[in-house]
């Protein structure tokens, strides 16, 4: 049975959200502004398929969809990857291997959370085995809501995500370099033993450079 | 009535073939007697077999032994004395090696306790 | 002291070499005269003898002075010089058979040595030996002397049966494939530092025989069945058994799960080459066997060092306990880089100077087919090389003693540092090494020299290369690559730990099976032809042979029964059966 | 100065070419799959990106040299290749190579980026550096023959010397020597690590490949060494079999030709493993092969 | 008086000494004397070389007319009495140096050694029939009493066992003995050479069959060799040396005189030599792999030297003369070395088994060293003597274009390879425990050594001693020459 002992996520910190989009409209120079449209222009994704989502991932390639024309495609590893998608609840044995795929992608990366199960919990909402919230652990840039969203919402997230980009404004990476603790303190509560060895993350706590 | 014994081919005849009988028991005796002792007869047997042919053949029906004395001056009539004096010195010869033999067996007997020639199995291949 | 007299003493071939004045003679005794002079052929490889001599030596200084093995290398370098000197074949095979026989025993010295493996040694060898008797006396018998000349007035038949019979001592001593058993033991449980002197100078030796062969019967390889193509019929045969040998013994080397095990089926595979290259028999293929005689020596000697001092310092030899020495050990890594890519024949080093010759020999002689059976074996030797760097430089660190080696001796090193200058050298001057080493023993063999009109230049009727545009091209790509990339290499991050691997959203441990070394080019075995050539070996064979033999040895101590009336028997028995035959025959 | 400008003119080039071919390939592609498909310039934008990337991860010097020693690689490789025939320009330095160099300069590069695979101590990544050198095994043999009997058939390595020769459409390769084209052909998609052939590094379905630890500026450098290598192949056969090209414009056009050829053949064909498609070249192209051997050196015909 | 120097002296001296024993007891002068008689005699040989040179030297004691002892001494004997001389001096020293056994250094070793050295003078020397027999008997019982010398039970067997095989072997050939007096009436070498032709063929054959055997079982040859390899075994390896380097040897020439003299045209038999050469060396060499013991593993080893020195004498090609007789002396330099090192290792571990040895060349380098030394000129490979030997008599074979024997030698060398190297590696075997043994001097190894020093210089510098060899194996062809020395010299 599941007991609300504690507040999670935007019950207790409800400014966080707000915290992560930089207010000031940042200026981009001519070369920043085109790194940015060369960014936005192609987006490999590694698309972890943790539950029903992933099935809705798969027609994204096809003819039907064709994200393709978007510079959107499937990339084979992590460390190749600009987009990490978050298809479904996570389990812990996940969550723990999420987080090491979103660690070793190259900056800039971006997260896209797939479905209600991934943001707020969904249908498992009191499942003991299953993290409620995604964004407590990883920095969530879009939101793509429903139970499972379809393609076309898929494509319109990354149509969304491709317009951040393109307006240069700071993305989760950012947030989760500076606000790094944060994230290590509520991983590590989830996680316990299983939290992975300190080498994969601690660069982070030297300011992302090591 | 036993005349034709004194032609020479007869005589030598029977010498001969009493040898080669000599020579066979003595061979028989060698390959299936088990006995050291008994080995070492039949060698001598053997040897003895070809003493008797040596001396048989070369001596005709007639002849005087060879030996010198009693006013004989010359060979005429006599055996031919080379195969004598070469058989005597054969069998000092064959004695001594079976002299040689017999104590060699007394020792072995003496040591191992047995006379066994079937026995003796302390040198084979391994 | 005793280590300073050796290393004097393997100085001799060099001393040699540059001492040499005119001919000597000795006698031996009635109808043998010994005769030794150094023909260019000759000063070929003992300038190979005389370069790899005191590099070996070095390795072997290390340590407690071995004084037996001093003496027996000393030995050793004194047949081969005898070999190499001789003028006749007298002289040659008392070479040979001083080299064999020292050789065995300076096998013995190494701790790993076991007994098959010192048997299969010395028979293959005395084997290859006794061949060669054999060849120089039915020599003898056909032209009334031994001296090392082209014999004339032989009808083709005697000429292919003694090419035939020195051709397999030869072949044997170069490890061609069914006479082959007893290349990768010895190679792989010799001495460490002995090895290298195994494949680098003692296999040449069998190459010096091949070469020789063609120059003492020059109708030998077209006797049989005149001209095939454009070369030589017989000669197409002896190519095609060097590139089987090339082709088999490039897959087993694939397989090996052990560094000198690897290496010494690699020299097989080498050595197939150049098999081919001297049966095509042109002036082209000759300097391409050379060539690559040459290029071999020094990656041999290079490779085999090299691994000594890993062997030397991590006790490990298997690939799956290595791993990661890159760091520990950087000299011994590039000195195996330069070594495979030199093995690999890859441009700018020689090796591809060495191939390119017998390509174009094959193409020469219209021998397609050869060539592309060569290709597919030089192509495989990728797979070997490319084990070969990474099982004991890359990956991870798979046992203790490689987690804590340190770089190998300086008595390792420096005959690595000199290999690889002499590689690099040689990669950028192929002209000048054709001009040097290889025209003087063509010219001498009566054949066309090669030519080059520069040091750089390596030319052949078929066109050719620079080295020196090639090597400055590379470089200049090289440099100017890497400094654009490192000024504008962004942020860079050294990963934290070498398992920060992206391993599938796994974290692996110090116990996750990460090292990919021997396990290698195991699955090759799925392809049809791969899968079938390692599934078999000559192995079987020998081994029935040697029951059979056993079995010999067992029924016919049946007649030394230890029963003297057993004996007795048998002799009357023959004596019976004689006297029967003769007078009753009659 | 002009080796200077010659050189990186061609580079510049077959970048350039590199990019536009194989965006050209994917929308092909899209189309062939009844869809939109990507503008032509996506490999471009793609390439660019992974420049701009701002974080690029190392595992060590030798994982930082890998990718500028195949970057070296195909610089030296291109300007190996002679882009135009009876030109000063777009010649490198291909009259110091020959066509042997140039295919052994081909694997220079991939092996030295195999050092940088090894030394990532990722497994997959080796395990697709194996698969490549098996696959490099299975295709060098019928690749290596067709050339042999062109460079037999005009008893020359030197590819200019084979280009001179083809003075007019009648004297092309292709239809002087149909048999050797044919040989080459698929073995030559597969150096392109094009589709059947393409197990080695397949963009998704794997995770593995050689470059399972690459990202960032370094995969950039990769790409880029990818497409100019395929340029500098494309070029080559055009010079061997369509007689070369004498002007720019023609030798884009030939090439593309030759490139459309090799794509349409690509897209129809499944992906084969690794020892499938080395037991096919043992098979086909290389039964091919040794009859083009036989018709034309074995039979009484041929000279 | 100045003593003549005659071929009488070979037989005499050893007969001499060994008869007043009792006195040199006394006196201590043994084991000096044991030495000095060997060294007299090689003096002696080598001081009557250059008269021998012109012509064979024939002596005849009278004992009585017609009855007397010939002897004969041309240059293949003389080669062969320098070699036992030379044999026996180091098996003497050996035996005085190396502190060895007590019975191998009494008086009864004393007195059986001599006479073994008288026999076989005496076998070399004679030019009669009958003698032959005589010396063959005292060289015989010899030969059985000193293997049977330590009394223990091997010894006594392998005693024992030579006894039976040996004096079978001297019935047979009394018996052909016999024969030939009977048709021939006459027993001088010379005389029955001359007449030999004109006996019955079918005659013929058995006399020649009967020698054949009654020889071939001393002479250790094919089928009549089982025996050789317990009788090497039980005895002392000393003694065994002493067998193989000169008993063997002596008949093996006797055998070879026999067939160079009485027949005409000894082509008739070189094929039954030939082949019976080979199948020894064959036979002998393949059964040697699976020995276990060091000795026996040398009898089978000295089997196959006898069998290729048989095909080279067999063939009778002066070069395959010539190289059959260095080879001989080669072969018997080299099991000297063999047997002694063996009882140098049988002194040292108390076991000679192949197991036992493993490891011995961290225990024992010197010895093992030699025994490689002494394996590799078995095997015929250079530099040492055992390879110009071979090559001499493969050179005879191409030169006569026989090439089958040429196929079968080195055949049988591979094999002989096989196990000798097999030995080899046991002996360097790196992971072996070995025990210390019991200390041995280093004067023990003085014998050996010059030995090994003697295979090298032979092998390097053949051609110091090729003219005796040459000469030899002419003076053993020219049967005329021989034959009208022997009947010039009848009374």
């Amino acid at each position: 049975m599941y007991h609300k002992s504690q507040c999670e996520g935007f019950q207790c910190e409800p400014g966080l959200l707000d915290e992560g989009v930089d207010p000031e409209d940042r200026q981009l120079g001519p070369v920043e502004r085109l790194v940015a449209w060369l960014r936005q222009k192609s987006l490999f994704v590694l698309a972890y398929g943790t539950g029903c989502g992933a099935i809705e991932m798969r027609p994204l390639m096809t003819s039907r969809f064709d994200a393709e024309r978007f510079g959107i495609i499937n990339a084979p590893t992590p460390r190749q990857a600009d987009v990490l998608v978050i298809s479904g609840y996570l389990a812990l044995k996940t969550l723990k291997r999420v987080i090491r795929s979103y660690e070793q992608m190259q900056e800039p990366k971006y997260v896209i959370a797939l479905g209600s199960c991934t943001i707020n919990g969904g249908m498992y909402w009191d499942s003991y085995n299953t993290v409620k919230q995604v964004d407590r652990y990883l920095p969530v840039d879009i939101y793509v809501n429903g139970c499972m969203p379809r393609p076309e919402a898929l494509i319109e997230g990354f149509v969304a995500l491709q317009e951040r980009i393109a307006r240069g404004e700071k993305a989760g990476f950012h947030r989760y370099r500076e606000k790094i603790d944060w994230y290590k303190a509520n991983q590590r509560r989830v996680l316990g033993e299983m939290m992975p060895p300190d080498y994969t993350y601690d660069w982070y706590h030297a300011g992302g450079i090591a | 009535m036993l005349e034709f014994l004194d032609s020479p081919r007869v005589l030598h005849g029977i010498y001969v073939l009493g040898s080669l009988t000599l020579f066979v028991i003595g061979l028989y005796g060698l390959l299936a007697k088990r006995h050291l002792l008994k080995i070492l007869i039949s060698i001598a047997v053997m040897e003895l077999s070809v003493y008797l042919l040596f001396v048989g053949l070369a001596t005709s029906p007639g002849e005087t032994a060879p030996i010198l004395s009693d006013g004989l001056r010359a060979f005429a009539g006599m055996a031919d004395p080379v195969p004598q004096a070469l058989t005597l010195t054969a069998i000092v010869i064959g004695m001594a090696v079976l002299a040689l033999g017999a104590s060699l067996t007394i020792q072995y007997h003496r040591l191992t306790g047995n006379a066994d020639v079937t026995a003796m199995t302390e040198l084979k291949d391994s | 002291m005793i280590k300073l007299l050796f290393f004097t003493v393997s100085l001799t071939p060099a001393a040699t070499l540059l001492g040499w004045g005119e001919g000597l003679a000795w006698p031996l005794f009635e109808g043998v005269r010994l005769t030794l002079d150094l023909t260019p052929l000759s000063a070929f490889f003992l300038l190979l003898l005389a370069m790899a001599a005191p590099l070996v030596a070095l390795p072997m200084l290390r340590g407690t002075a071995d004084s037996p093995a001093f003496v027996l290398f000393g030995l050793l370098l004194l047949g081969m010089q005898l070999l190499l000197l001789a003028g006749d074949f007298i002289s040659l095979f008392i070479g040979w058979e001083i080299m064999t026989w020292s050789s065995y025993l300076l096998l013995l010295r190494s701790a790993r040595t076991d007994l098959e493996t010192a048997q299969s040694y010395i028979l293959f060898n005395l084997l290859s030996a006794f061949l060669l008797l054999a060849a120089i006396l039915v020599f003898y018998r056909f032209t009334g002397h031994f001296e090392i000349r082209t014999a004339a007035g032989l009808t083709d038949w005697q000429e292919i049966l003694l090419a035939l019979l020195f051709g397999l001592a030869f072949l044997t001593k170069v490890g061609t494939l069914p006479l082959h058993l007893w290349v990768p033991r010895s190679y792989d449980q010799a001495p460490d530092a002995f090895s290298a002197f195994l494949s680098a100078l003692v296999s040449k030796m069998g190459v010096y025989g091949l070469v020789l062969l063609p120059t003492l019967f020059p109708d030998a390889l077209a006797g049989l069945l005149g001209r095939l193509l454009d070369g030589p019929a017989a000669g197409y045969l002896l190519a095609w058994i060097g590139v089987v040998t090339s082709i088999v013994a490039t897959f087993k080397a694939i397989s090996q799960e052990d560094m000198k095990r690897l290496l010494a089926y690699s020299s097989i595979a080498q050595l197939g080459y150049i098999t081919t290259a001297i049966g095509v028999g042109s002036s082209l293929a000759l300097g391409g066997a050379l060539y690559q005689a040459l290029v071999h020596t020094l990656v041999k000697l290079l490779l085999f060092i090299s691994i000594a001092g890993i062997v030397l310092r991590t006790g490990q030899r298997r690939f799956n306990d290595l791993g990661r020495l890159m760091e520990r050990m950087p000299i011994s890594f590039f000195g195996v880089l330069i070594g495979i890519i030199g093995l690999a024949g890859m441009p700018p080093l020689p090796g591809f100077a060495a191939k390119y010759l017998i390509f174009v020999s094959l193409l020469d002689a219209r021998w397609l087919l050869l060539l592309a059976a060569m290709v597919l074996a030089s192509t495989a030797a990728f797979v070997y090389c490319y084990k070969l760097i990474y099982a004991p430089f890359l990956g991870h660190a798979n046992s203790a003693s490689a987690k804590t080696a340190t770089e190998a001796p300086w008595q390792y090193l420096v005959p690595q540092l000199v290999l690889m200058g002499l590689l690099v050298g040689l990669g950028l001057f192929p002209g000048l090494g054709v001009r040097l080493l290889i025209d003087p023993v063509l010219i001498a063999l009566q054949m066309d020299p090669l030519g080059s009109p520069s040091w750089g230049e390596l030319v052949t009727p078929y066109g050719g290369y620079d080295g020196v545009v090639l090597m400055v091209v590379f470089g200049t790509a090289f440099v100017l690559v890497t400094g654009l990339f490192f000024l504008l290499r962004g942020r860079m991050r050294r990963a934290g730990s070498p398992y920060d691997l992206s391993y599938a959203g796994e974290v692996p441990t110090a116990e996750t099976p990460l090292h990919y070394g021997a396990g290698m080019g195991r699955e090759l075995r799925r392809i049809p032809l791969v899968g079938w050539i390692l599934r078999h070996s000559t192995q079987g064979f020998y081994a029935a042979l040697v029951r059979q033999t056993r079995t010999a040895a067992e029924l016919l101590s049946g007649f030394y029964s230890g029963n003297p009336q057993a004996w007795v028997l048998l002799a009357v028995l023959v004596f019976a059966l004689a006297l029967q035959a003769s007078i009753g025959g009659i | 100065m002009h080796a200077v400008l010659d050189s990186l003119a061609m580079i510049g080039i077959s970048y350039v070419m590199g990019f536009l071919f194989y965006g050209f390939y994917r929308q092909f592609n899209a189309r062939v799959q009844r869809r939109w498909g990507p503008s032509i310039w996506q490999n471009l934008f793609d390439n660019l990106k992974f420049f701009f990337k701002s974080e690029t991860l190392s595992h060590g010097p030798m994982f930082f040299f890998g990718p500028m020693i195949i970057m070296a690689g195909a610089f030296t490789t291109v300007l190996f290749v002679p882009f135009l025939k009876d030109s000063d320009w777009l010649q490198g330095f291909s009259a110091s190579g020959n066509l042997i160099l140039i295919i052994y300069l081909l694997v220079v590069g991939p092996l030295g980026n195999a050092l940088a695979v090894g030394s990532s101590g990722n497994p997959y990544g080796v395990m697709g550096v194996t698969r490549g050198l098996t696959r490099l095994m299975g295709l060098e043999v019928p690749f290596f023959l067709g050339l042999g009997l062109v460079m037999l058939q005009h008893e020359t390595t030197s590819v200019h010397a084979i280009m001179a020769a083809q003075h007019d459409v009648a004297h092309w390769g292709i239809l002087t020597n149909p048999i050797a084209f044919a040989v080459i052909l698929l073995p030559f998609i597969a150096t392109q690590n094009g589709s059947p052939f393409d197990v080695v590094g397949a963009p998704v379905e794997v995770y593995a490949g050689p470059r399972v630890e690459f990202g960032g500026r370094l995969l950039g450098v990769l790409m880029t060494q990818n497409m100019m290598m395929s340029i500098a192949k494309l070029v080559l056969v055009v010079d061997l079999f369509l007689g070369g090209a004498g002007n720019f414009l023609i030798l884009i056009l030939k090439a593309f030709a030759l490139f459309l050829l090799t794509a349409a053949i690509s897209m129809v064909f499944p992906r084969l493993k690794t020892e499938q498609a080395v037991d096919f070249f043992w098979k086909v192209p290389l039964g091919l092969g040794v009859l083009g051997v036989i018709a034309a050196v074995w039979l009484p015909w041929s000279t | 008086m100045a003593l003549p120097l005659t071929p009488i002296w070979f037989v005499a001296l050893p007969l001499l000494v060994a008869f007043s024993s009792p006195l040199w007891a006394r006196l201590r002068l043994l084991m000096p004397l044991l030495l000095g008689v060997p060294l007299t005699l090689l003096v002696l040989a080598i001081a009557l070389h250059p008269l021998v040179r012109t012509a064979p030297l024939v002596e005849t004691i009278v004992i009585a007319p017609p009855l007397g002892i010939h002897l004969q001494l041309d240059s293949a004997s003389l080669l062969l009495i320098a070699l036992i001389g030379l044999a026996s001096a180091l098996v003497a020293a050996f035996l005085w140096l190396g502190d060895t056994e007590a019975h191998l250094r009494g008086r009864r070793a004393f007195v059986l050694m001599l006479l073994l050295i008288a026999g076989c003078n005496g076998l070399v020397l004679t030019g009669d029939l009958f003698n032959l027999y005589v010396f063959l008997e005292i060289a015989g019982v010899s030969a059985y009493a000193l293997s049977a010398l330590r009394q223990d039970a091997p010894a006594l067997e392998a005693g024992l066992k030579y006894l039976i095989i040996g004096s079978v072997a001297a019935v047979f050939f009394l018996f052909a003995v016999v024969l030939i007096y009977l048709q021939t009436g006459s027993l001088s070498l010379g005389a029955v050479a001359s007449s030999f032709g004109e006996i019955p063929g079918p005659m013929q054959i058995l006399i020649g069959l009967l020698m054949l055997v009654g020889l071939g079982i001393k002479a250790e040859l094919f089928p009549f060799n089982f025996w050789v390899p317990d009788i090497y075994q039980g005895s002392h390896p000393a003694v065994a040396s002493l067998f193989s380097g000169i008993l063997v040897k002596a008949f093996l020439f006797v055998l070879f005189h026999l067939v160079f003299v009485l027949l005409a045209d000894p082509e008739v038999i070189r094929t039954w030599l030939m082949g019976l050469g080979a199948a020894t060396m064959l036979v002998a060499e393949t059964v040697a792999l699976r020995q276990q013991d060091l000795r026996r593993m040398l009898a089978y080893s000295s089997l196959g030297q006898v069998g290729l020195v048989t095909l080279a004498l067999g063939f009778g090609s002066e070069a395959t003369l010539a190289g059959g007789l260095f080879h001989l002396v080669n072969h018997t330099l080299v099991k000297l070395l063999l047997f002694l090192l063996a009882a140098l290792m049988l002194r040292h571990l108390l076991s000679v088994r192949l197991a036992d040895l493993a490891g011995l060349g961290r225990v024992m380098p010197l010895a093992a060293g030699l025994f490689v030394l002494g394996a590799l000129a078995v095997l015929g490979l250079p530099p040492l003597s055992g390879f110009v030997s071979k090559l001499w008599i493969l050179k005879g074979f191409a030169e006569a274009q026989v090439l089958w024997p040429i196929a079968l030698i080195l055949l049988a060398a591979l094999i002989e390879a096989a196990y000798y190297f097999r030995w080899i590696k046991t002996l360097y075997e790196p992971r072996a425990q070995m025990q210390e043994g019991r200390p041995l001097g280093h004067w023990v190894y003085a014998p050996v050594v010059l030995l090994a020093g003697l295979l090298i210089l032979l092998g390097v510098a053949p051609f110091l001693v090729q003219d005796l060899f040459i000469e030899g194996a002419q003076s053993l062809l020219a049967r005329d020459v021989n034959l009208e020395a022997m009947l010039g010299a009848r009374p």
